[in-house]
């Protein structure tokens, strides 16, 4: 582990220790972009942010695709039922569904736009299998001990119900490296 | 506070990410969006999956889901929700076991926003909902959306009463001998009775009930009885017998009032094995007085196999004023597997030119260009009929595993 | 309904009123066979048998045919899945699964004696479905109403769970009559 | 009392049949009686099913199934049934929430008996129990069979021991970074940790847990990272990565001995592009230190493909052995549904020629003449081979619809 990433952790340790699990997320955000200069991550952001904020993560020139399809480019390292087959969207949670707080990252490459981009795939949870649309693609997914790019787990153990629904996949940045496979 | 201390492995493991991939954030961070089930369309359709356990409403014309309902996993079959448009809510009759398939059991009536489709209450029940292959008439909301009843099956058969208003469980009537729920008015509900007859229960102000009235005996139960997807026309039920002859019960005064049963098939199409049958194999428009049944060839005791068309019925008239094709199912659903295009040009003929594996069930909407929605109960696809000409105009894709039951929104 | 099944209803009725569910259902078959020599009915039976007395359902001459099979000829009223499949019988629940009290009759026809036997199909509970060897026939099968021979009811209402694992065929007695249909 | 009031209707109905029917009753009552799981075969496996939410024991000789154990309905995958043949006991790491699917959550092991397959007991944990895809190292039984470890994924890596003997939860010892459970003694086991170590867990005597040692690094986790679906062989367990490495770690001292890792695969395998893949790709016979392992032909992010062939390896002399060609799982599996005979000539000429659309997972019996199983995780049929010459045995039909573990028993 580098030295960064051993002070994060310390930190975060820290803060956990004092604090409820809601709280700790919220305030996970401010700590790590205060204290190291680290960009807002996907974990904090889904617990941080108001329900009803404006995404930007349709932005992005070019044909956007077809979300309820395997192929669709944000869905490189997908794996479960896609959500925009389920009542929600690419990004969006079914009605009723709830967005894991923690998920895990692919790096995609959007042909639309020749450039790669960091997703966070999120669970969303407390209705049963939503069944429609399931696919899995494994680019630059890594196994359980390296989570934040694994797609086996069922990433609901971070919502309210552990029971599984569908996943979304959220454009979080632009990525100034392709994922390990390239 | 323990269980507190942490993502810890999370936020670790998503710095180590930054360093290795090289995010460059955006300006704005990526937003958690509520998705909200639009209001009320005329085309929707709940799809029940016995595998999945839930319920998945369909825009029929789109083919687009808008939205699922669970149903419990101890049972059989999910109850279909049942939706109370005036009140904004959507009720399902539930159950849990404390350990999953043993422990304490729980009922409940689960309470929905319908718009949110999230939960916004419960009542529990102190019955057991009773539980079958399709459960049909095993749940219903009485009219002006206050009453709701469950049918009980054991220790005896009983209806049970929840307030929706004051989210309360109000009462239980046992009605021994017969089955199942026709809703009849605001505090009237009629059921089926193992002697031949209809019963009556009716409803205090308060939500208690009582058997008030049986109509004479006009099925026989044994030699010849009538299924339990009956359908409602105002204040009538029609229902259909094994042996094709449809019983209309008028509820509208307090004794029910029998018509002359009529007969489905001519003496032509009964030499020739024209039968009934299927599950959810009846379906009713209201207003041009259509009855939609499923038949098929075949003998007694075929009463639940798949039919390949839809007889269409002028209930004012007793006669037939059509007869509706239906596709194949298994091909709808199984030929994109074998790279055959969806709705393309083949899978399209495929469908037509195979003689039809049948349908189970069916559905139409109240509106004045009707959808009829059919479905083979062992097929993931419901296929949508344009319910006048009987034309197949798309099919609900990626329908689930299994299931017979459907319920117009 | 007849006057025999009157009489019965009101003194199973009233014996009922006074005893608890399990108490209740090993004395029905007490008071059925005292009260009007009726057989030994199938829903007394199973509560009140010991688990472990030797079963007759097996000594019928001729081949005694598959029972994993849904042509089995005992499979004429049969819905759900074949215990001989699940790690049961014909005739017994597979290991760890109750067998309901209360299950529904048919009337099959043996092609081995030629003859006609009363069926009692009981409903396996308190495991998940088995999921093999499904089968549906519906030889005098009735609708809810007439639950003795309703074959879509899950049986397992009368068990400790509502669960359902799979079902089973025992042959109760010779039937003097075929059924319904025939 | 209330509720006992009844089988009311069920008792009239009964009579109804008798006089309805004409039942003539033979002199003895049919008996129901106990089935039970005879003791224990050396070619024993469960299959599990994330459909159907449970795991079948079937007899690889006869393609019977003995018996099943259900998992929760809450998670995507069960974990295998962990059967202590000493104790005569099987556990099962569960889960279930007070209304299904949601509500208040229990975590707990359920104790069956091994022969009549019953609960007798549970542990409820204070820890939630982690959930996978194929959750591969998220529950194990260690040696000795009193002590039982659970993996829990979130707020942290943790590892819950519960000591089957007391039938109590002794403590969760936190293992940030890391992932799996691999015992390695009676109060010891192994984890995989994401800066490439394996790291050690040690118990004291009540069961108290801590991380005792790391070995030194030997993966890189991202760019060629070992799988979680190690084999242990003796004190040491084998994991291979991606790239096909063979990676293997002796726990028999305190701090774990790294051996040299060794390819797989030729320089020629490697351009001819033949990878691992699958996702319980890996399986070990002990004694005769064979090495069994899925593969197939694909680039980079294809380490989840299924594989076409089983590639056996001499542990010992790190070399290739045999090769064996997979049957076509999904005509072992479809066919008779298109009225081709089960186990007839062409159903197996069909599984043998048509090539292999490949399996996902395998276990291996560890007896002198070992039984391979072998599945793909999206067909309900498991493939049972002769592990020593790869011929295809019999295939265990109606194996579930989908799901990616098995566990030999």
């Amino acid at each position: 582990m580098t030295e960064i990433d051993a002070r994060i952790e310390r930190a975060v340790r820290a803060l956990a220790r004092r604090t409820g699990r809601r709280a700790f997320l919220a305030r996970l955000g401010a700590l790590l972009t205060g204290a190291a200069g680290l960009p807002l991550l996907p974990v904090a952001r889904s617990a941080a942010e108001s329900p009803r904020a404006p995404g930007p993560d349709e932005n992005i020139p070019g044909k956007p695709g077809d979300p309820t399809d395997c192929d669709y480019w944000r869905h490189c390292a997908m794996d479960g039922f896609a959500c925009a087959c389920c009542g929600g969207s690419a990004s969006t949670c079914p009605p009723g569904a709830e967005k894991s707080p923690v998920g895990w990252v692919g790096s995609c490459h959007n042909p639309a736009d020749g450039k790669d981009y960091i997703i966070s795939y999120n669970d969303c949870c407390g209705k049963g299998w939503c069944g429609r649309c399931g696919c899995n693609r494994n680019e630059g997914e890594r196994p359980d001990y390296h989570w934040v790019r694994n797609n086996d787990i069922n990433w609901c153990v971070s919502a309210k119900s552990l029971v599984y629904h569908c996943s979304v996949a959220i454009v979080v940045g632009q990525a100034t490296e392709p994922q390990p496979e390239r | 506070m323990r269980r507190a201390a942490a993502a810890i492995g999370s936020a670790a493991a998503f710095g180590a990410l930054w360093l290795v991939c090289g995010v460059a954030p955006t300006g704005e961070p990526p937003a958690p969006r509520i998705t909200e089930v639009a209001p009320d369309g005329p085309h929707r359709v709940w799809v029940t999956d016995r595998i999945w356990r839930h319920s998945a409403l369909f825009d029929g014309d789109t083919g687009q889901v808008l939205g699922m309902i669970d149903g419990p996993d101890a049972t059989v079959t999910p109850k279909l929700p049942l939706h109370a448009h005036r009140r904004g809510e959507i009720y399902s009759a539930d159950l849990a076991y404390a350990r999953g398939d043993r422990g304490e059991r729980t009922d409940f009536i689960t309470i929905y926003d319908d718009r949110t489709l999230s939960v916004t209450g419960e009542v529990v029940l102190p019955t057991r909902t009773g539980d079958a292959n399709t459960s049909i008439g095993y749940a219903a909301l009485l009219d002006g959306e206050r009453f709701l009843a469950t049918f009980n099956l054991f220790p005896f058969a009983s209806v049970s009463i929840t307030d929706l208003e004051k989210r309360i469980f109000t009462s239980e009537v046992i009605i021994t001998g017969c089955a199942g729920i026709f809703p009849i008015g605001e505090r009237r509900l009629a059921t089926l009775c193992g002697d031949g007859t209809a019963a009556v229960v009716e409803l205090d102000e308060a939500g208690h009930g009582r058997v008030a009235a049986h109509s004479a005996p006009f099925f026989d139960p044994v030699a010849d009885p009538v299924t339990m997807a009956g359908v409602r026309w105002g204040s009538r039920w029609v229902f259909v017998s094994f042996e094709g002859f449809a019983h209309e019960v008028d509820f509208a005064s307090g004794v029910p009032v029998v018509a002359p049963a009529w007969s489905l098939f001519s003496d032509a199409e009964r030499s020739d094995h024209w039968r009934v049958g299927g599950l959810q194999h009846l379906a009713l428009h209201a207003a041009s007085q259509r009855l939609y049944s499923i038949v098929h060839r075949g003998e007694r005791g075929s009463h639940k196999a798949p039919g390949p068309e839809v007889w269409v019925y002028d209930l004012a008239q007793h006669r037939r004023v059509e007869r509706f094709a239906l596709p194949h199912f298994m091909a709808a659903y199984a030929a994109p597997q074998f790279g055959i295009a969806r709705g393309g040009w083949l899978h399209r003929m495929l469908q037509r030119w195979l003689p039809s594996d049948g349908a189970h069930s069916l559905v139409v909407t109240q509106d004045d260009a009707p959808l009829l929605f059919v479905r083979n109960a062992e097929v993931g696809a419901v296929a949508v009929l344009d319910a006048r000409s009987g034309e197949h105009l798309r099919t609900l894709d990626d329908a689930g595993i299994a299931g017979a039951t459907m319920g117009v929104d």
